[in-house]
This record gives C-alpha cells, structure tokens and sequence, in this order.
C-alpha cells in the first residue's frame, strides 16, 4: 500500500539555478527508484508529478529538482530544510540503458530526470554526451555536476549566452557522434524537433513526457494520450520512439485539469 | 459462451470499463476495449466543463482507493469529439451527471446519437452540492432525473445508484418506476477519509472521497441481491471486481453484467481478459453454457 | 500520558474493546482489560435470551469479515451475573439493545447500577424486525429511545449509530437533542454479502452481514469527522482500527477514544497493549502530553 | 484470508461404527494441519466445528470422523463421495509431543484427533498406549487403525462389552506404566474425572475442549472459558493440565448459543 503520501523531512536543498532548487530526502531503498520515474508530491494543498533528478543509492537520498512557475511550485521554493512534504511513488516506467554510446538530450528543467540517468549510465560504464539545453545562460542545469560525473556537456542557450546559440534540435545536427542510443526531456515542442534530427539518424531514443496528472496510479485517465491511449503514469512517462509514433498528440497538444486539448 | 445482451445491446461478454476509469479520451475507451472489455463507460460528463477538485484526488486505503477527482470533464460540447473518436465496434455508454433534471435531459440528448446506452450518475459521492450522490440520496429527485431524460432520448438509460443511503431498493424502484432500463449498483462507497497523522490533515484536497476497490464488495454484491428482488429491470453490477470470482457472485447475485474499475490500478486494462478467461473455464467447468443461466442463481433456495 | 476521561469515567487509555467481541461473559472482559485495554463494553443483550442465527455467522473478506451472529445472548437476568463478574476497577459499558422504547428503558434501568455507562445498540445491520439498525436508521426512534433510557438511569449513555444511512449528522444529532452523552461511531458497514460460487449460496446462514475490520476505517472516521463538526457530546469511534495510527486517525477527526473488535482476529487482546505503546511513543515524539490535545486537530485550518 | 468456505469433495468415506463415519478429503498441505486443531465445517445449511481426525501427508489428505447426534450431522451422514462440504480452518492450538512414552485417553468420539495424535507420536518413534473408551463395544473407534500403527490399545466400555468394564478414569488408574505426557479427549465429565487420576500421577497433560462455536476466528466471543476468558477456538482447544487449573468452568459448565450456563 505504497499509494499513500509518506511525510518526507527535506534534508538538504540545493540552488541549481535562480529558479531551481533540488529538495534532497532520505529514501529507503527497498523501494527501487529509476531515474525516469516520479513521485507524487504533496504540499498539503497540491499534489504534483516530479520526476527524480537524483539518484543517490550510497547516502540513501533522492532529489527532486522543482522550478519556481506557479502557485505550488513557489510555496516548495519557501520551504526549508527539516520541513515536510509528502512523497508518494515512485510510479511509471524509466528509463532503459542499452550499448556503451549515450547521448542526451535535455531542456530546461527536463533535465531533471536526465542528470540521474546520466549519473546511472557513467556508473555503468558508458559513455555520455549530454546537449544541454536552455532559454538562457542562467537556467542551463546540472552541467558542474555532470562534468564531474565525466559527462560530455554541451550547452545550448537560445539567446546565446552559454554555448551555442539556438535550439536543441539544432546543436544536435551539428554532432555526429556514433550513439546506441539517446534519452531526451524537455518541453515537448522540442522533443518533438529533436525526435526528426535523432529519427532520421535512426538513433533509438526514449522520450521523457509530462501530462496533467491526478491518481498516478494509472485508473484516473487523466493521462493518457491519444491515439494509444496509453497512460503516461503507467506505461510512461518514458516512451521508445517507435511507441511514439502511435501517441497522435505528441508534440500537438495536451489536456488541461478538464479534459481540454491544449495545443503547445 | 460469453455473450450477452442488455437492454438489446449485444455484449460480447459481460464485462464493462466502469465509469471514471481510463474513460476520458476515445483512445483509452478504445484501448480498454481492444483489452477485452465488453463495453465501456466514458468518464461522467456535463453540460458545462469542470476541472474537479486540487490534488490529491485519491488516496490508497485497505482493499482500496478513496478517491475525489471531482467529475472533472471537459464539457459536453468537448466531449462529443471524444464519442465520435470510439470506434464502430465498441459498444459505449455514455455517463452523464447535471445538476437538474434539465440539465440531464440536455447533455443526454446531446450525445444519443454517439451511443448505445446512457448511464446517469446520480450517485457521485464527492459531487458539488446539487449534483451527484444528492440526487441519488432522493427517491423524488431520482425519479424527476430519470424521468426527464427518459423523454429526452431513445436509448436504453441506466442508472447508477449510490449505496450511501438508508435503503437503496426504495431508491431503485423509483428508477424503474421513471422508466430507467437498467440499473447500475453501486457507484463508491462511505465517502471515506484518510487523515495523515504527522500533519493532522486529510489527504484529499476534498477531505472525504468516495471507497472503491475490493474492499467495498461485499456491500456491493448485497445491493445487487437486494434490489433483484424489487426490480424487473436488468442490473449492472459493480464494486471491486478484480477476479473472475467477483464476477460470478455479482451474476449470482442477479447482475447480468459487471463493470471493472479500481482493479485496473492493481493490473492494468488487460484485467478484462483475465477476468473473461476465467469465467469462461468456470462456466464449462460448472456446466453452464450462457451467462444468462447465473444470473440471479442465489436466490434460488433462499 | 494516556489518560483521559469520557462523561467523567476516568480511562487509563483511551482504547475500548468494541461491543460483539470477546464480551459474553466477566472472564473475557477482566482478560481483555488485563491485556491492555482502557475500558471494555460487553456484547449486547437483551430483556429475553436469544440463541442469535444459525452458522456460519462469520465469513472474512478483503480487509475485514462480515458477520451476522444476531446478537445472541443470555438476557439481561443471566447477564447480571456476568456484570457482577467483572473486576471493580475495570471500567466497565453495557451494550444493550431492544425492539422499543420501553424494553431499551427496562434492560439499561435493571444493570445501570453493575455499569459505568450504557451503550445503546440501535445500529445492528443484522438484528431481527424491530431492532438493531432499524432504530437507528430513523432519527425519531432513535430520539426515543435515548429519551427514555435516559429517564429511566442516572448513568451516561452513549448511542452507537449505524454509517449505512443517508445523512448520520442527522441521526447523529437527535440522539444529542433526546440526551445522548456520548455517541459511538461506527457499527458495522453495509451490510455486506459473500456468495459461494460453487453452490451460488449466501454464506452466511441470514444472507447479510456487517462489515467490520481495516476496510470500513476511512467510512468510520469520516463519520467522526463529519459529525463531530455538528454536535457538542464526545464521540467514541470506533471501525477498523488496528494500530496506533488508526487511533491518531480517530483522534485527530474528533473521537475521545477508540473501540477496538475485529483487529483482535488477527492480533488477540494483546492488541491493545501495543495500540497504547504505539501511540504513548507517537505522542512523545510529536508532542503531544494529553490525549485531549489531540482530539479533532484535524478539523483546524481545514 | 483463510477464513472462508473452502468447497472440498468427498473424496472416501469410512464407517467407523454404526453412528461414525470418516469422510475424506484431499489436502493442500501448505496450509499445515496438526492433531489437536479443527476446523469448520459447513453443509450449506448450518456450520459445526470437527476435529480432524486423519492426517496423511503422504496422500495429501485428511479425515474428520463426525458422530450422527443431531440435524446437522445426520444431514452430513446422508453425504455420498463425490458431495461438497465447506471447509475453513484449521483453527486452534493443537497438540505438543515431547519425551518417549505417551499415554492417550479417548472416549467416544473424543478418539479423532487422538487417533491423527497417535499416528504422529508413533511417526516420532514414541511408544504410545491408548486407553479407548466408549460406552459400549459397537462405539470404540478407531482399535484397529491404531493397532496397525503399532499403538497399545486398552478397551473399555461402560458395559463391559469388551475390555475393562467400567470408566476410563478407572481403566487408567489400573494402568501403571511410565508416561512423559498424556492426551485427554473426550466428554468434559469423563475428562475431569481423568484429570483428576493423572494429576495425583503427576503425569503433564493434554486436554482438548468442546464449546459452542460461532465465528472461530478468535472475536465472538462464544466460545471463551471462565475463569480465564480463553477463547477454545485460539488459545484452545487444546490447553495443559496446568493452564485449566485456571479454568473454572472446566467439568462442571458449558454454555449453549445464548451464552447461557449448561451444567454437564
């Protein structure tokens, strides 16, 4: 009965950038954690879906990395270490390694999820180069612990700030690194750009996607996607390209608290 | 050996996706079907969208979930696109909730044309105040609910009742009474609640949501039993079917189909065809060759 | 730490062993209260004998069993003898029950004095014509009958309700207005059935059961919770508690202490031994000194 | 969640005696059953406790050995191989063995789970002699299975239509072999009277108990014994001679569905 929130204490917290802070918890790992995978996280007045950015299986610790964009998010920025939140999970399916070549490819907080799996990959031998991706010089995360990890960062800011000027889509055109594989996360409109450069080089590619969630625990139907009708809490949030191309709306819309369609 | 009919719907077995469960978009309607299921039953939609209540909306208990979402749906008018996207074969009803008998009559007749059946949920048990299980708590409401769509379209109509009340045979009856096709026993159960104790605070934004999952059973099987013997009409069972087991008392009990929701979270949409293999081997196995012949079979003898 | 007082009983702990379990006779209720618990409440009984149904009156489902024992019980006369049994310091509640006014009076008058307080079981799910929860399913009846057992004794009283009606507050409030001292919420759930599939037979000999154990708490302390919002008395609850979290739950919904039945199935008396140290460390390490500071904490901020 | 009607078929029945039969069933031995337990037995109509009487974990079965007494057993009796009954349990607290020589006192139908006692003492390579009483030679039960499994038997009867003529208290007290335990079953008078031969011997004693059964899982409350408040379905049905010291109804009272006191 692992459905219920369990009041975590926020042992330490960690400013990745001015609009990102990483909540550290202790986590019994008797409950298997894989980076791709999230948690419910309840403030006492919302509940939302956070993937894991860290994966620490030595100190017995999580994080999860939350930028600052609304209500609730803002009131989890206010909280300090020792205060509680509620953690439920985790739930979904991960991410899979596969070959010895890894290339990510992250957005802005998408690179939540990816800063585990590329810790993961090192520790597992392989080798990863990482486009790391953002509006901006200042919101570009994750890359001083990356590099320490011995990950291949490349930046990429829009304005140009940091690395090459552009889109992710675009830095990676430019790489022509031999992959096995590529894990990418980010807002969809640029998973969707990035899914055309790493299809037509026929890199096999997981996709990190995020919908509106409410149970979590895959009865609710709040997730799921056209046109397989998949649920991202279930059979996601981490998709194969191949199985992508079944979900219709990927890239094209999402649902709002209603049931709406909501084009990116 | 499982087919079946309801109220002239032809049901390849008896088996239905319950409302609220996967039942939002035509892609998971059409997935759960290619699953296995029967039929399938939308998500509960209303004249107007609504966005239900602030997570959480659900919480594990014993045997079960609690659960509040709040009948969120994206408004009749939105939700039509989702009907038409369902394919041919599947055999869909339409659960639909208003807050007045009027509002009922509306979104049914709305979306007759995209369905075979309409389900009226009057039982919500964490509806706004108006709609939902205070309805179904009123054998007058009921009746006017009933009635008022019942002259507002041409398909069979089931209503689904909420077994939060001092007698829901008296509240069944007057279902029928208004001209409901069928029943469908019971929507979720209490309502519950779950308070966390480091915080002192319910978990559900709702405070109290309504039980579902095997836990409540029991109280649904009896219901089923109970009003079999007060109605004419055919009755859908449901609450916390997860085994070809439940199936079995519940048509025993006098349903003549089940619907399956909570389990899903246990064991994803291919339950249906867990579910649907294991009757069928109980039934050769016991000699039955239709599902008809068990339907009610617990009565005998009592 | 775990002292507290209900209608100025003074209680070691606020755990009750509940009415219907392990309380037939003054060895049983001196064991249960040598194992741990705060007070005991017997089984109920009645001005005549009653031999209760035919097994089998007990059958386990997911998260708890339901039962039809028909409150079975020697009557009030050979019941004395066993209220004379049981220890002087063993705070000690009479669970009776009867089918009026008049016989509810005669039972509480005759052993108010071996008691320190009355339980009046209006609430059974599965009692004869006449008693159990069709008094407490009528909020004029159950006023009634609290009228005149409170005429009739100088004890407390307090008035166990059933949860399967439309709207306990209502029937919640009349027991208060007729003189209630205290409530007990709840009785059992449902009622609830299992059908053998093999035999297509009810398993319980009376068909119907209530529902008891770990399944029924989220339904039990949202009846504290909501009812504890509307009226002023204490409230004992009681449902599906089985450790000390369960009794924080409780607690913090608004009930003074906490009945404990069907967990002694899977644990024994010693149950209540490990409720009570569970919930002295919980108090220790969240602060709490009293077991009153706890009580309805989850009502604030809400 | 054990404690539901399990349907088992009739798989052999044994006339024992005119009034006892055996009925068979087969058993899944992961739910293990020891001499001294019981369980419940429905027959769709109306549900009795049966100690078991026969276990054989060779051919995966077991026996209980019903005496025809009233309507319930009757309705059993007319069951033909190949029926269902309900079974649920086992329940109780069965026997201990320990040391060499064990002494076993049965009368009438109080012989069935000393007869499945008597196959696993003889199993553990104890020497085990059985006082076998009844009140007439037609309603000893169980003399032959036992002399096969090596058992002494000793023959008693109330009318001396075979072996000793007289009480089984009596046949006992002629008997004086050296005993590291005895087991008692039997009527509560013909125990209490026993009780009595082998406290003075000073001989550790079984007893196993009968009471009015309703719900077996340990809460109705029915089957609880003064002065302790055992409950026979859990604490019992088998307690030592020490531990019914403490049990004042023991030999002089039951009680019936009511609760009310019946004297033996």
């Amino acid at each position: 009965m692992g459905n219920v929130p369990e009041l975590l204490e926020i042992k330490g917290i960690v400013e990745e950038s001015e609009t990102v802070r990483t909540f550290i918890f202790d986590w019994d790992f008797r409950r298997e954690i894989v980076p791709g995978q999230f948690v419910m996280v309840w403030n006492f007045s919302d509940e939302k879906p956070m993937s894991v950015s860290l994966i620490d299986h030595k100190r017995s610790e999580i994080g999860i990395s939350i930028r600052r964009v609304g209500e609730f998010t803002s009131a989890v920025h206010e909280l300090d270490e020792g205060d509680l939140l509620g953690v439920r999970g985790p739930y979904g399916r991960g991410f899979e390694l596969m070959g010895r070549n890894l290339i990510l490819v992250g957005g802005g907080i998408g690179m939540a999820p990816l800063a585990a799996l590329a810790e993961e990959a090192v520790a597992r031998g392989m080798n990863v180069d990482a486009v790391v991706a953002a509006r901006t010089s200042d919101e570009l995360l994750f890359t001083e612990r990356l590099e320490n990890a011995g990950v291949n960062i490349h930046t990429c800011t829009d304005d140009g700030t940091c690395g090459f000027q552009g889109f992710a889509h675009e830095r990676l055109s430019e790489m022509d690194g031999e992959y096995d594989m590529a894990a990418v996360c980010g807002p969809e409109p640029m998973m969707f750009h990035v899914k055309a450069v790493l299809d037509e080089r026929g890199i096999p590619t997981q996709f990190s996607l995020e919908r509106y969630m409410k149970c979590a625990v895959g009865i609710c139907g709040q997730c799921c996607v056209d046109g397989t009708g998949w649920r991202v809490c279930a059979e996601g949030p981490v998709f194969w390209d191949h199985e992508l191309r079944g979900v219709g709306e990927f890239g094209r819309y999402r649902r709002d608290a209603a049931g709406r369609r909501i084009s990116w | 050996m499982l087919r079946t009919r309801i109220c002239n719907i032809e049901l390849r077995n008896p088996t239905m996706l319950a409302a609220g469960v996967m039942g939002s978009m035509a892609s998971s309607l059409n997935r759960v079907y290619r699953a296995g299921a029967g039929a399938v039953v939308t998500k509960s939609f209303s004249l107007e969208p609504n966005e239900g209540y602030k997570n959480p909306t659900t919480v594990e208990v014993t045997g079960g979930i609690i659960n509040a979402i709040g009948l969120s749906n994206p408004g009749v008018e939105a939700f039509k696109e989702e009907l038409r996207g369902v394919d041919d074969d599947v055999p869909l009803i339409a659960s639909i909730y208003g807050s007045s008998p009027e509002e009922f009559a509306r979104v049914a007749a709305s979306v007759e044309d995209y369905v075979d059946m309409i389900e009226l949920n009057v039982s919500c048990p964490h509806a706004m105040a108006g709609c939902g299980a205070s309805i179904g708590q009123d054998a007058g409401l009921t009746f006017r609910v009933v009635s008022a769509v019942k002259d507002a379209v041409g398909v069979p109509v089931s209503t689904k009742l909420t077994p939060n009340v001092t007698d829901i045979v008296e509240i069944a009856k007057s279902a029928e009474d208004a001209g409901s096709d069928a029943l469908t026993l019971i929507n979720s159960l209490g309502p519950g609640m779950k308070i966390d104790i480091k915080t002192a605070k319910p978990v559900l934004s709702n405070a109290f949501g309504g039980m579902s999952g095997p836990a409540i059973k029991p109280v649904a099987v009896r219901c089923v039993y109970d009003v079999y013997r007060s109605v004419e009409i055919p009755i859908i069972g449901a609450g916390g079917v997860r085994d070809f087991r439940d199936a079995v008392e519940f048509l025993f009990a006098g349903a003549v189909a089940v619907q399956v929701g909570t389990a899903i979270m246990y064991d994803g949409p291919e339950i249906f065809m867990g579910i649907c293999r294991g009757l069928e081997r109980f039934m050769i196995e016991e000699g039955f060759s239709s599902v008809d012949e068990m339907v009610g079979l617990a009565h005998e003898g009592v």
